[in-house]
């Protein structure tokens, strides 16, 4: 059984609008807030684009992932990883910024079936939104860090499972398991462990991790990819991964950036240098 | 704002070349704006849609049988513009006249189809099939050689760098095409890109539009490796408009050839720009695809414009300002 | 900071060209820092002078007699880069000879002589003159033949366009030059640089220099007139990075020729680019006009660099690295 | 008799610094204050290049006058005209900056001869800098600005007159002539007024009506030129102006940017669009 393709999104809006806030949640990630001209409804694993307005030395938007809204104010996660993000992150509060949003196909609506939600590194906020948005007992959560500092503890309700690559403090009075987050939910579900549907955003190791556990137990399997865009709304063809079907290209801004993990080719995924 | 004094012609009005009409002299660059379909559903408040006011948009080039396009990455940020490397990705062109230029058509959005082949003849076929099919479309303004694409490996840059090629690719495509604009965009990677327009004029090519990206490089440091896997790729954005500025004045002051310019342009004064060194229009490719409303800001900020103060203008006239 | 594990070969070191031994890698480009005089009084906390440490001064193009230059305005800044058209001013080569070769010498300067002439006897003669009266010059380490420069009316860069005239000139200094590093300095402002780099060789020259600037123009929107009075001139800085690594690349990867890179470095990192593609050393250019100790920084981080983490590099290696 | 030529310019330093203050002193100009790793000691008429640290916009750094020193601290006076003082007024304190002062030929330091100072527009700081220093009864200072709002009052002692373009509002207790500086200062000097040696700083025109104001007259004449720089040390050859002597071009920030006005050539002077 495959999964239904998710609905055709809503259209997107170009908003203008300024850095509300912009603080630090883990030693590595900072939330952003956005006041924004107008509310924007979103579902979990739609993006952003986002440009500093004015900000001559970036040519194109940076796509991050929705995490949450309170009427025109527009939250986000992000880590400081090249040139956009340190200019965002100096940018500072009250910097204006211009956003096309929301963006790309979402995860899919749950449905009776239990899931796992398997995040790594800036791969937590869409799942953090969908936690967030359909909060059910039944859904087993699991983020992976790097090293205890990594993680924004403070977003992670207790009901968050935590994986982290390299031993580190955890707070107190919380878990953690040594390794990566498919392994933690390999240890969680072991073989002969009831069906979930997979939903996994990080990169692209960790994608690859959980479409073979998924295709190892017949599990339906979402994942959401990151790949390096030019305009977000379809028009330039520069974010593309590699089409199971044809041995085409599907554009992580418009048919993803979540995909089926059948609908991939998970051989010539990467090949490039990638992001 | 005010329209500047120095102006030959009137920016805001139609454009004729050839045997078209265009509505209007901004248009989207070929590429940077999909088959013109993509964005229609697109809000900003205080805009209509990022059609509004366009004179064109310029199709994502298509060749005889669709292509895959390249591995990626496809696309570079460098710090002042953008590499790309999409390598000719398209639907080909049966899909294009059966699924994209009906819906163009019935959305009323002007278009130019962008055409690119390895052959004068196949230009020539292409030119035949899209007139046949499309002989019916009222907002199908115009074909637009693309002879310059740098990234594929059949080596369109090399091939429109051959006066001799550009001559015969133009006049294969003209046989089929009495009524629509031609138009052949030129490569900045050569020489004299003035000798190319004049060959494109012998063929029969109703002007010209400058420029395609430039070849450019960037490398990852993390590896010393090329950041494309084709090593080499198009350099387009807002480090380009002093080139494509110069490429444009060039092919102006040496063959007196309507010019539709290309090359960084973002906003309403880099098209005043491209206007005072005597281009009839724009087209707008990298900042179109990081604002969707690029286009339609410049064309609506131009069609606001109040008149000339003085319409004895110091600027030089523009031989192909009409 | 670290050099990368891929480096080919480690640009530390000094850099044998043809019969003669750089001191260094990381020179700086002809006209943007003079003669090698200027500068030599000023000072920075933390730095030495700001030729510590450089491979090379490449001294501004010198012509047979002494030129005016073009009228000013000669330069303009643009959003990314910027025009120039000072049109090879310049003191001649006999006031070169008689009274800047000796200070160079005497200040210990490494130094390369820029030349630029109209024909190919005319290369040869100044070769033959500045051989004459610097042949016991320690410091003059080369020539680099400009055939390309676009600010004068005599056509520089049509002339480094034609691979025939650039074999000529290139033979013509070589034969008076036995004894030290011969460089043709090539135009980007053409198809294949590859082809004048293959002609260069053959002439004799020990290697190229690539790029100089991209032919470029900005307009002054309140007059609509081009900002330089000559309409078109050189586009140099950040914005030519890019462009300039892809033609170097181009070159290696065609010719295997040794190349000197030049085009938008500002930074250690811009430089390392470079060497990635198989520059076998760099220039700096712009950059050293907005800060007379920009060379310097890049040759000081250059020579503080650790050795690579890993000798095996992920790298491709490079023809030319040494 | 011509002037004897200004002494050798002392060696200049790059140096790094911040703004420590940016406020304004008229409806066009701000006194922008740096505070820099080191004191650099000046003569009125020299000039810095100062550059934005990191900032990618702009390629070459912008020419200021030097007005004052306290220690480490160095002021100007700029005028939002452009790009790089729009991006330098938006810097604001704190902002870092890299700076290579001081540069170029002073005006000629004072003799017995009475001076008349003649100053428009941002011509006016090596000027006040100049009156600052030498502060002598005997010389007359004149400075022109467009409208009452354009002058920096605060800093133009009453023994400063005052010219303007358009007639405006003037402060309470001060006069101004209607006219431009050079009528102005034949109001005050009329013909077989006794010699006074003539320093200009200001707009082509203003200098172009110094000039023949001198020559007329027969006095030495020094002007200060504001031309297009790249490098400002002397290596680029772009910031020339014509020099009367052999129709070739000296540099206005090596060789100028004080001239005698004798050794330009008027008649090529501004050719070009200029600035
Ligand atoms: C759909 C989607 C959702 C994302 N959500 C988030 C999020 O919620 N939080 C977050 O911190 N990051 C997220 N990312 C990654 C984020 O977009 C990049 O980290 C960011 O673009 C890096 O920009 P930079 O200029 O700092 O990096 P640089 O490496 O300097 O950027 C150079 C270019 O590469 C692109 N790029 C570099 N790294 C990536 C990457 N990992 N993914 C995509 N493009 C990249 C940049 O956008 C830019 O165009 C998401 C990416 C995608 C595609
Ligand atoms: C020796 C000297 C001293 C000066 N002293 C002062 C001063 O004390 N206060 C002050 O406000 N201004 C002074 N100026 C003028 C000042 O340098 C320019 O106003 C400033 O460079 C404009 O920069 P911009 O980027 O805002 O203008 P833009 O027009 O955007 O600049 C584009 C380019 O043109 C150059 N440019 C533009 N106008 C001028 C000009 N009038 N003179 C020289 N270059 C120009 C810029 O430096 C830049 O390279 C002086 C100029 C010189 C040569
Ligand atoms: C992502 C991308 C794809 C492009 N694809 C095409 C194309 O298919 N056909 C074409 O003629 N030009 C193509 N171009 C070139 C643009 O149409 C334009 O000539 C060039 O980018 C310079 O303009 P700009 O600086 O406004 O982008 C492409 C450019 C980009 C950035
Ligand atoms: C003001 C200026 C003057 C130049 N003069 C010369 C010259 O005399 N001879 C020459 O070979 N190149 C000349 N060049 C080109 C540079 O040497 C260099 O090739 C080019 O500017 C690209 O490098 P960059 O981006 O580091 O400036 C000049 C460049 C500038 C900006
Ligand atoms: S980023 Fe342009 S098509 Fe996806
Ligand atoms: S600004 Fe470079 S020589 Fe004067």
């Amino acid at each position: 059984m495959t999964m239904p393709a998710a609905a055709p999104p809503p259209s997107a809006r170009r908003l203008r609008g300024t850095i509300a806030a912009d603080v630090p949640v883990s030693s590595s990630m900072r939330r952003l807030e956005l006041e924004l001209e107008e509310a924007v409804p979103f579902q979990p694993g739609q993006f952003c684009m986002l440009n500093l307005t004015g900000d001559l030395a970036l040519v194109f938007g940076r796509p991050f992932s929705l995490l949450a809204k309170t009427g025109q104010r527009l939250s986000l996660l992000y880590k400081v990883v090249g040139r956009g993000t340190a200019r965002l992150r100096d940018a500072g509060v009250g910097a204006p910024v211009t956003c096309l949003v929301p963006l790309g196909r979402p995860f899919p609506a749950p449905d009776p079936r239990p899931r796992l939600l398997l995040a790594g590194g800036v791969g937590l906020p869409p799942l953090l939104a969908w936690a967030e948005r359909w909060d059910r007992p039944q859904d087993l959560r699991c983020a992976g860090g790097r090293d205890g500092d990594d993680l924004p503890w403070g977003l992670l309700s207790p009901a968050w499972r935590v994986s982290l690559d390299r031993p580190g403090a955890v707070p107190a009075g919380r878990l953690a398991f040594g390794g990566n987050v498919v392994e933690l939910a390999r240890s969680l579900l072991p073989a002969g462990s009831p069906a979930h549907v997979v939903l996994a955003c990080g990169p692209l190791p960790l994608l690859r991790a959980a479409a073979v556990l998924a295709a190892e137990r017949g599990w339906d399997c979402s994942v959401s990819v990151e790949e390096r865009m030019g305009c977000g709304y379809g028009v330039c063809r520069g974010c593309v991964v590699p089409r199971a079907q044809d041995g085409g290209y599907a554009t992580a801004c418009k048919d993803g950036p979540v995909f089926d993990a059948r609908g991939l080719d998970w051989a010539r995924f990467g090949e490039g240098s990638g992001v | 704002m005010m329209l500047p004094g120095w102006l030959a012609f009137d920016p805001r009005g139609p454009l004729r070349l050839g045997p078209r009409e265009f509505p209007g002299r901004i248009w989207t660059a070929s590429g940077c704006f999909g088959y013109g379909l993509d964005g229609a559903d697109l809000v900003a408040p205080g805009y209509g849609s990022p059609f509004a006011g366009l004179g064109a948009v310029v199709t994502k080039t298509v060749t005889p049988e669709a292509r895959p396009g390249n591995p990626p990455p496809r696309l570079w940020e460098t710090a002042h513009g953008a590499l790309n490397s999409i390598g000719l990705e398209n639907v080909g062109l049966a899909r294009f006249v059966d699924e994209i230029v009906p819906v163009l058509e019935a959305r009323g959005v002007p278009f130019v189809a962008s055409l690119a082949a390895t052959r004068p003849g196949e230009f020539g076929d292409l030119a035949r099939r899209l007139a046949a099919a499309a002989a019916g479309s009222a907002h199908w303004h115009g074909v637009e050689l693309n002879l310059s694409c740098p990234n594929v490996a059949e080596g369109g840059v090399d091939f429109g760098r051959d006066p001799v090629m550009v001559e015969r690719c133009v006049a294969a495509a003209r046989e089929h095409l009495p009524e629509r604009a031609l138009l052949a965009k030129l490569t900045p990677n050569v020489g004299s890109i003035a000798r190319l327009a004049a060959a494109a004029a012998r063929g029969g090519a109703d002007g010209v539009t400058a420029i395609n990206t430039l070849i450019g490089m960037d490398v990852d440091l993390r590896t010393g490796l090329p950041v494309l896997p084709r090593r080499r790729g198009g350099y387009s954005g807002p480090a380009l408009l002093p080139v494509a500025l110069a490429r444009v004045d060039e092919i102006v002051q040496e063959t007196g050839l309507p010019v539709v310019g290309v090359g960084g342009i973002t906003t309403l004064e880099d098209a005043l720009k491209f206007f005072a060194v005597g281009a009839v229009a724009v087209q707008i490719g990298t900042a179109q695809m990081s604002d969707p409303f690029a286009a339609a800001a410049v064309a609506a900020g131009l069609a606001a414009a109040g008149d000339p103060e003085t319409s004895a203008g110091q600027g030089r006239s523009s031989p192909s300002g009409q």
